[in-house]
């Protein structure tokens, strides 16, 4: 009874969750000229299409690019300051915390602007490098948040054993720490990843001539058509990510860990 | 052999503001088996931490085999610690586990697989090499941490309630077997415990601590049978504890005169020291317990609750009836005020 | 190749002009062409972010928008000796915002799509009117190139002389019956295509898209006429790279360039000199006559004005 | 705890420099232009916002929605996790891969699906006339009802990743002492699961409220200018008016907003214990 | 007074595929006080929660007070538990824990602080009211869920390992507590513990288990003195247990020819049942440790370890000398094969 119950919640939360996919990946299937659900036929001309649009062989390129090495950037910065703070008793911590936090609650639009105006443009930075930049930036308080939650519930005295069979402190993280908050660092990361790659309002204006992420590009692709290769392009890409999230799952046991 | 192998001098350790140690001094000789008691909150393990370089001290110093460590890097002291806690490695496997500190000396794979494997045959856990920490019931985790240490033959090794989680005859067996590692390799131990029979046991000397100080320090039976204050006494199973004042023994509750006059300030039994079934005094019976050997009785008497061990052989006596018992002066330990 | 012409550019039909127009280009200039789309007015938001360091060389926007970055100092007054086209423009395409700050290089009618099987349009004003639009219609927001001309077209529709604010107030009245009010023509597309809009102003350039739908679309004739419109080129100032801009611009303006974009249907041609077939002709905004009926609202009056649009558009359409 | 705080500092200071320099300061220069005012400091240009009715009613329904997303998905995201949190492990791993699922599908798309679901033509009401709730097809695109619905699909996921992963640290035995103690499961809720989860909540009720202000993407198509979010009003100022001004001052409204409300949360979560 | 107050019938348990507890019977009279004993993970933990309602029996039927409650909601059964975890409450101070229960009783808000107060203080935690439970020590939370639990007076109260944090002397106190409210409010007590001297002194009757069986069942006496079987007999304190054969000991590691002969399967002697000091034969000393009142040696026979102990009065012997010994049959206990 208790289990029928479960699976009802489950199931209607699952439903609304996941119903949109479902109805992307048909609508891109469609034999028609426009985005309708039920599809007017199904056929495979609108994925195929997505390939031949070379300008979003360039802007896939670009936001993996940002995705990856943006994402990776920030648990580079982010791990050792997820680690300080949840060990370490630092002067002014709430402050660090505070700062490192603060890009989620600026509003993108805001973020890309400012970066133009005062980084682009008097600096002489590359619109790439503003970008990259700023998904670091945004990717950066969930890589500290995620980690240090993974980091608070991995007991410090193992640290502390470790030290004392002979690590030294560096030995003691990459040893013992690291593999127990891999599951959070993977979690890190592929919430990084997803976020930098979805990323809209911050690139609306960091974007130049030959340089845009793949939603900006859907987005003035847009501009033009409704045609089913947007929704194609989305389900290709979720496809992607799941396949990133399988493989993780498998290599590396995530359902342990979220 | 050196008598002060390890030596604390003047070592306060505190907490942020709080002082947990106040200016501990202590000398243990290489080679000996030092159980630190005391009850709960007393500073044990804080102690324990110090000497393994895990918490800086607020002041004084520690000196291992005459050197001076008290600023020493912990994992440069050659010293082994078993964690209360047990603080195993979650996702290497038991092996892994016990091999850790052995992989990171420059040392054979063959060795490592010797000394790892003889090392969890000591504790008893052969066939469970493969298992995760958390695949392992309480008692083996902490076999599998004590293994982990001995593997790596300290100079000093530090055990914190390394047996509190084992059934009785589990821990008959470890006790043997740490007696033998330590007369073996002659290491020096220092052992915490909050049971006393375990230190009474396992000591070649007992520090008995108290609200982070020390309040007597001997051998087993020095400890047992001449406890030398009331905490002492208390604490090592003088339960029954007494002023004795006017030639009566007087406590909160009452007074009793006694039989045979004496000088002493206070006056301790032992249960086992207090006579049941017959005797000047009578009380009422509140609580009856068969313990094997024999069966111990919760006396309510002018005195308040006295607890007194009476033969297995003696007809037991229901609660609430009244029974005799005497407090002999040949049993009692005198201590000052 | 060591020169390079940026160029910022509306962003449909790429691949099309890739062929007429981009890469034929580069064949003969010898250089690379660094391509930006995107929509008018965020083109213009960057153009006026990076004036003191033009990142953009030449770029095509709406004639108000010209005129709205002329004002500001953004662009270069155009040497038209330099376009050996330039005579065989249409007088309006000559000098649309004054100053030679631009040239036009398309022109676009402007009317309303509907579903003629549901409903039939003879005025501009039935857009507000017409009781089985309620709920059915959508309108283009203020604040696109399309949002002004419609509200030309409904202000003359109900004789209001000019009077814009007494218009808007209109549309506000009614505006509890538009479903919304688009900014993209793709996106009104969409809608007419699910059958949640029958009616709404669109530009002619898109109406190929309305075309190929099962549905049935019709391009309504109001007795007000067609609203009509220009895009035209323009050269930031102070580029540094003003002799490729010229020879794009010209080579854009080409009669051959024309034709074969025009061909493509596309753009409708600002040079005289295009010919093209019936067919071709009956997709776009074409011929000397049709050109010169069409209502075109002077870029300078929707520039004075369109603050006080959004404004009270704001306050009273949008609430 | 190790108490050398030099070489924590050093640990934390990349990137608490990095957030500083390549972000916060660039973004603080954007803003201050919002204190200047008739060529002064002064907080004019939020006078002159606030007493816009538009602006009024654009921040109120921003507020509204965003609190109405945020109070839906903690009740949504409480049964959800509840129900996660009791299944096998092997179960709970496949779950939580389709909940975050959403997380991976580009905002663009998802809204996009959501007009051909909401349409007059679309699922939705499809169901509602077939089932005879409505008469006639409910015009729901370009209204809030979208937008909620949007932002909710939107959010739901990183609520229910707060709320499972603090679920999942509910010490082993409460719950059943709790029942044994005679409490019923509403009970349970309340006096135990809600206490000793408030911390994600308060994360969790966070990033969806912030998340719910500053998106873009589905206010914008979902309820278009009918519908204006601060965020898309913000755009609209930038864009179209070029006014840098207006798009600082509701910048810095939505800052504050996203920040107050988490202090609030943090302090209405630690009032109650 | 029911005979059958809490009646067991053929209950299995099970997590998932692995069967805990297969088909258990067991009666409980009201009142009683019963002990579930038995070797880590033998099932104790398991039957308890399933007696609460926490867990769903696989088959079988729970009774309680002649009512079946098999399928009864474990708000609705008025059973007290006390957690081997504690489960604590961690968001609520020690005397929310404790009113926890209280609270959900339609009972006035006075009530609840007397009866909240007084459970504290029976505890021993007065002036602890405010803590939380992570600012408590391992010993006070276990008090503390003791004291929640028994405020609640429930018809039946189980206790799982409800003293295995606690040193000797507080482990008294709360055993004569706990004996003190069972004898006062007549609630019928099942307490889990693996600690066969607790069992020997607080239940009226001790339920042997073993891999999720019953092995034997009875009175304390009974079980110290006749254990059946070899389990039974180890796990009591019989540690000593050998084979007969042809007039001799038998054990994996050799023989020993007996002086008297018996007719006995096997044997079984205590180390307080062995002889030291004299005897007919000889082994070295592996351990030895001071117990207080005795002396406990292991030594290494023919019949490989054996342990005995000492008077304390008796010279000691050193590790590694030899001792003479005896098994005499008459402390031994006689087993069936
Ligand atoms: N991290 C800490 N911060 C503050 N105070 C602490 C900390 N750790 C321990 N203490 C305090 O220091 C004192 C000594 O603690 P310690 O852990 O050494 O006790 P212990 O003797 O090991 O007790 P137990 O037998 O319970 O393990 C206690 O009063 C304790 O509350
Ligand atoms: N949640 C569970 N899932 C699967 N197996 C379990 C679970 N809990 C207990 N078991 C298994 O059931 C058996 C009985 O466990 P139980 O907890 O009842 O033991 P116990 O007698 O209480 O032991 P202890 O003295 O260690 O508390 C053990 O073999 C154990 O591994
Ligand atoms: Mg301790
Ligand atoms: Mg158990």
């Amino acid at each position: 009874m208790r289990h029928f119950a479960n699976w009802g919640i489950l199931g209607l939360t699952l439903l609304f969750l996941i119903g949109p996919f479902v109805i992307i990946i048909f609508a891109g299937a469609s034999a028609g000229e426009s985005l309708t659900f039920p599809p007017d036929g199904l056929s495979l001309k609108w994925y195929a299409k997505v390939f031949t649009v070379e300008s979003f062989r360039a802007s896939f390129a670009l936001s993996l690019f940002l995705a990856i090495f943006g994402t990776l950037t920030a648990l580079l910065i982010g791990v050792p300051a997820a680690y300080a703070l949840s060990r370490y008793k630092i002067p002014g911590s709430e402050t660090i915390r505070t700062i490192v936090a603060a890009p989620i609650i600026v509003p993108g639009i805001i973020v890309g602007l400012a970066l133009l105006r005062y980084l682009v443009v008097p600096l002489n930075f590359g619109i790439t490098l503003a970008l990259f930049l700023a998904h670091t930036a945004l990717v950066l308080p969930y890589a500290v948040r995620v980690v240090s939650s993974s980091l608070n519930n991995l007991k410090a005295d193992m640290e502390e054993a470790a030290v004392l069979l002979g690590c030294s402190r560096m030995q003691a993280f990459t040893k013992i720490v690291l593999p127990n908050i891999r599951g959070g660092v993977l979690a890190a990361f592929i919430l990084g990843f997803v976020t930098s790659f979805n990323q809209v309002p911050v690139s609306l204006f960091l974007s130049g001539p030959g340089v845009r992420t793949l939603p900006i590009d859907m987005l003035s692709y847009m501009e033009i058509t409704y045609d089913p290769s947007v929704a194609a392009l989305s389900a290709l890409l979720a496809f992607m990510s799941l396949a990133i999230v399988f493989v993780a799952e498998r290599l590396l046991g995530l359902s342990r860990y979220v | 052999m050196s008598e002060n192998f390890v030596q604390l001098t003047d070592l306060t350790l505190s907490y942020g503001k709080t002082v947990a140690v106040p200016e501990l001094n202590l000398s243990i000789a290489e080679g000996e088996l030092v159980a630190l008691l005391g009850p709960s909150g007393c500073g044990k393990t804080t102690t324990m931490r110090a000497i393994a370089g895990l918490l800086p001290p607020t002041s004084g110093r520690i000196l291992i085999d005459g050197r001076d460590v008290t600023r020493m890097a912990a994992n440069k002291r050659g010293i082994g610690l078993v964690f209360q806690s047990y603080a195993l490695f979650p996702h290497l496997n038991a092996f892994e586990n016990v091999a850790f500190g052995l992989r990171l000396q420059k040392m054979s794979n063959d060795e490592v697989q010797t000394r790892t494997m003889a090392g969890i045959e000591k504790v008893g856990l052969s066939g469970f090499e493969k298992r995760k920490p958390a695949e392992m019931s309480g008692g083996q985790q902490q076999r599998l941490s004590l293994a982990r240490s001995l593997v790596m033959e300290p100079k000093v090794l530090l055990l914190d309630e390394p047996l509190s989680n084992l059934d009785a005859r589990l821990r008959l067996e470890m006790r043997t077997e740490l007696q033998r590692v330590q007369r073996e390799t002659g290491v020096t131990m220092v052992f915490v415990t909050h049971d006393q029979a375990e230190a009474l046991a396992m000591a070649d000397r007992i520090v008995l601590m108290n609200a982070g100080k020390i309040e007597q320090v001997g051998t087993p039976e020095d400890l047992y049978a001449r406890p030398e204050t009331a905490f002492a006494a208390d604490f090592i199973g003088f339960e029954n504890i007494f002023h004795v004042k006017d030639g009566a023994l007087v406590s909160d509750a009452g007074s009793l005169p006694m039989t045979t006059a004496s000088d002493a300030a206070i006056l301790a039994w032992r249960p086992g020291g207090v006579q049941v079934g017959q005797g000047p005094h009578q009380g009422a019976v509140l609580a009856s317990s068969f313990a094997g050997e024999h069966r111990e009785y919760v006396i309510d008497s002018a005195l308040g609750q006295i607890k007194a061990d009476a033969p297995v052989g003696a007809a037991a006596v229901a609660i609430g009836d009244t029974i005799a018992f005497d407090l002999p002066l040949h049993t009692a330990r005198a201590l000052d005020a | 190749a060591d020169k390079t012409l940026t160029i910022s550019v509306y962003s449909f039909a790429q691949d099309a002009y890739k062929k007429a127009l981009y890469d034929p280009f580069e064949e003969i200039c010898g250089c690379d062409l660094v391509i930006e789309t995107g929509n008018s007015v965020e083109r213009m938001a960057k153009i006026e972010a990076n004036a003191a360091k033009p990142v953009i060389d030449m770029a095509v926007i709406s004639s108000h928008d010209a005129l709205a970055l002329a004002q500001k100092g953004l662009l270069a007054k155009l040497d038209t000796s330099k376009l050996s086209s330039f005579d065989k423009l249409y007088d309006a395409a000559k000098d649309p915002v004054g100053d030679n700050m631009a040239v036009g290089y398309t022109f676009y009618a402007s009317s309303i799509v509907y579903r003629k099987d549901l409903i039939s349009i003879d005025s501009w004003g039935d857009l507000l009117t017409n009781e089985k639009l309620a709920n059915n219609v959508a309108l283009p927001n203020i604040t696109g190139t399309q949002g002004p001309l419609t509200l030309m077209m409904l202000n003359k529709a109900n004789g209001q002389n000019g009077d814009y604010a007494k218009t808007i107030s209109d549309i506000g009245a009614a505006a509890d019956k538009i479903v919304t009010f688009y900014s993209r023509s793709s996106e009104l597309a969409q809608l007419m295509n699910q059958e949640e809009v029958i009616a709404a102003p669109v530009g002619r350039f898109a109406w190929s898209r309305f075309k190929s739908s099962p549905l049935d679309f019709a391009w309504a004739n109001p007795k007000e006429g067609q609203a009509g419109g220009m895009n035209v080129m323009v050269m930031t100032k102070g580029n540094g790279n003003e002799e490729l801009a010229y020879q794009f611009m010209d080579y854009w303006l080409s009669t051959d360039v024309q034709t074969r974009v025009a061909e493509a249907m596309i753009d409708s041609p600002a040079n005289k000199d295009v010919k093209v077939s019936d067919e071709v002709a009956e997709n776009l905004t074409y011929g000397a006559d049709l050109i010169n009926s069409l209502n075109i609202m002077p870029p300078a009056d929707i520039i004075a004005q369109r603050e006080a649009w959004v404004e009270q558009w704001n306050t009273e359409v949008i609430k | 705890m190790f108490l050398d705080s030099r070489q924590g500092l050093a640990l934390a200071l990349p990137a608490a420099l990095f957030a500083l320099l390549m972000f916060l300061v660039p973004v603080g220069i954007l803003l201050s232009e919002a204190f200047q005012y008739d060529g002064g400091w002064s907080l004019g240009a939020y006078v002159e916002f606030f007493s816009k009715p538009l602006y009024q009613k654009v921040f109120f329904r921003t507020l509204k929605l965003g609190a109405m997303v945020a109070g839906t998905a903690a009740i949504i995201g409480y049964a959800a996790a509840f129900c996660i949190v009791n299944l096998s492990a092997k179960a709970r791993g496949q779950v939580f891969g389709l909940v975050v699922l959403p997380l991976m599908i580009s905002p663009v798309a998802r809204t996009y699906a959501w007009i051909v679901i909401l349409g007059r033509t679309g699922i939705v009401n499809d169901t509602l006339v077939g089932l005879g709730i409505a008469d006639t097809p409910l015009r729901l695109l370009f209204t809030e009802t979208a937008v909620f619905i949007g932002l909710l699909q939107l959010f739901l996921p990183l609520m229910i990743i707060s709320l499972v992963s603090s679920m999942e640290n509910i010490p082993r035995d409460v719950i059943p002492a709790a029942r044994v103690l005679g409490a019923n499961w509403l009970q349970v809720f309340t006096r135990v699961i809600l206490p000793l989860t408030k911390e994600g909540l308060v994360i969790g009720g966070t990033l969806v409220f912030t998340g719910s202000l500053t998106a873009y993407i589905t206010p914008a198509i979902l309820g278009g200018s009918k519908v204006l979010m601060l965020e898309t009003l913000l755009y609209q100022r930038v864009n179209v008016s070029n006014d840098f001004v207006a798009a600082s001052v509701i910048a810095m409204i939505l800052i504050v907003m996203s920040f107050s409300t988490n202090l609030l949360l943090k302090r209405i979560a630690t009032a109650r214990s």
